[in-house]
């Protein structure tokens, strides 16, 4: 985004907001994760405790999502460095 | 990405804090943010095998993300002009507030 | 709703709160747009650009979606014209 | 649908905002957009067929999403009618407040 | 959640806080019963008026939802005590 | 579960309102509810019939639901080890807000 536009009060307004919500953003991922990595991965209910299997199962979960994100903002940043490049030099 | 319209005005004179200004940026830090939860979600339904025996995305699934991200891109382009050409004020006639 | 016992100051704020709620709401019909007609159409990534198919399906998909909301929406609102009508009568 | 109970009290005397009156009012407003955005979910997935061949839904389609609409509010109503006579501060305890 | 560090104010403002989420997350509860007790029971849309199979099935679907949430809220409290508790002899 | 690190500070001394204190505390609850709310969601999917012929529920499903409340907390706690391992700073990358 583009906050060429925002005098100094207004950036550092911006920012704490921006804090705030990457914390949220954070606790969402890992909502998401422990959602998705549980609902995939757990299907025993004839015991209490994670079986070995679940447990392999969820980190490997957990740690693709994670690669996942990061693949899908790297190639969602790219997008919007084009889209700003293609905007300056019109 | 800026569908919101022009963000309003210049910088307030004197360093005070525009707050109609902020408020739009929020609205449309919040847009992009739920867009791009939504693509994370839909591109791992699409591309992400669900056997988990490793910790990499394999070749396949990597290259399925890239294409997966720029098609999700593409639709909300498409949603979005097909959206405009009807007019955003008419298309509140599908919203809860439209019926109250 | 009912704003009869509003006063002028509150109806005011009240107008300007439901604007702002329009505006999200309209941003969340446009995502919820995307997510399912993306699900629905695109099921092909051995292509990066969107297939003629895929095209016309999101077109489609997007028009009804539309269609679809505006006529839960007016059915909603008649439901609700009754119920208030039922409320004033007795 | 005011579910919400009475809307508390009668207008600031002097012109002043009442804020609690307000909130109370922007809790419903919510609550009603909610409930439309579920319906609107519901019945697509009940209702609309996914070949997507043409712009217009159908007359089948239709005439479902007319009874889908009407079957969704009774549910509506039956749920809130259940929940009531459990006792709206009993229902609590299935909530996260209930546990900490 | 532990609230000893709060002082008499922030603990009152915390109540008011607690309370409006209360209300909140009841309606969240109400609109989740909704749309799983529909999207369950309700697969005849040939009829405009639910059928008594339609209706017994929310019923029991909303009271095993309630059920099923207080247990869930039981079980979920249990073990915040024990936590608690781990903490508080360490 | 108290994810968010330590509540910063001491009481205010002459009781005021430390907002910031209680701005943590509201995130706090907030992360509780939901996740709260998605075990609940979660575990009616894994252990509920959907027969819906009887109000009650059963020996089975209730051994059930008390299984699943015990698996989704440890599934949050091994997420939550693994996030920690790789740096919550690091794992911003796969945000929106990396991106912008």
């Amino acid at each position: 985004m583009d906050f060429s536009n925002f005098n100094p009060a207004e950036q550092a307004h911006m920012t704490k907001i921006i804090e705030k919500k990457q914390m949220q953003d954070f606790l969402k991922m890992y909502s998401n994760i422990v959602e998705k990595c549980f609902n995939t991965c757990c299907n025993d209910f004839t015991t209490k405790a994670l079986t070995s299997k679940e447990e392999a199962c969820v980190t490997h979960c957990t740690e693709k999502f994670i690669k996942h994100s990061e693949r899908v903002g790297a190639r969602f940043s790219e997008m919007n460095a084009e889209v700003m490049n293609a905007q300056n030099q019109s | 990405m800026s569908f919101l319209g022009g963000r309003g005005g210049n910088p307030a004179p004197s360093g005070g804090v525009n707050l109609e200004k902020v408020e739009m940026a929020v609205t449309e830090l919040d847009t992009i943010t739920d867009f791009f939860n939504r693509m994370v979600q839909s591109c791992h339904s699409k591309c992400i095998s669900t056997r988990y025996a490793e910790d990499d995305l394999n070749k396949g699934e990597s290259v399925c993300v890239d294409r997966c991200v720029a098609k999700f891109n593409d639709v909300q382009k498409k949603v979005g002009e097909k959206l405009q050409s009807r007019g955003a004020a008419n298309a509140g006639g599908g919203s809860a507030f439209g019926s109250l």
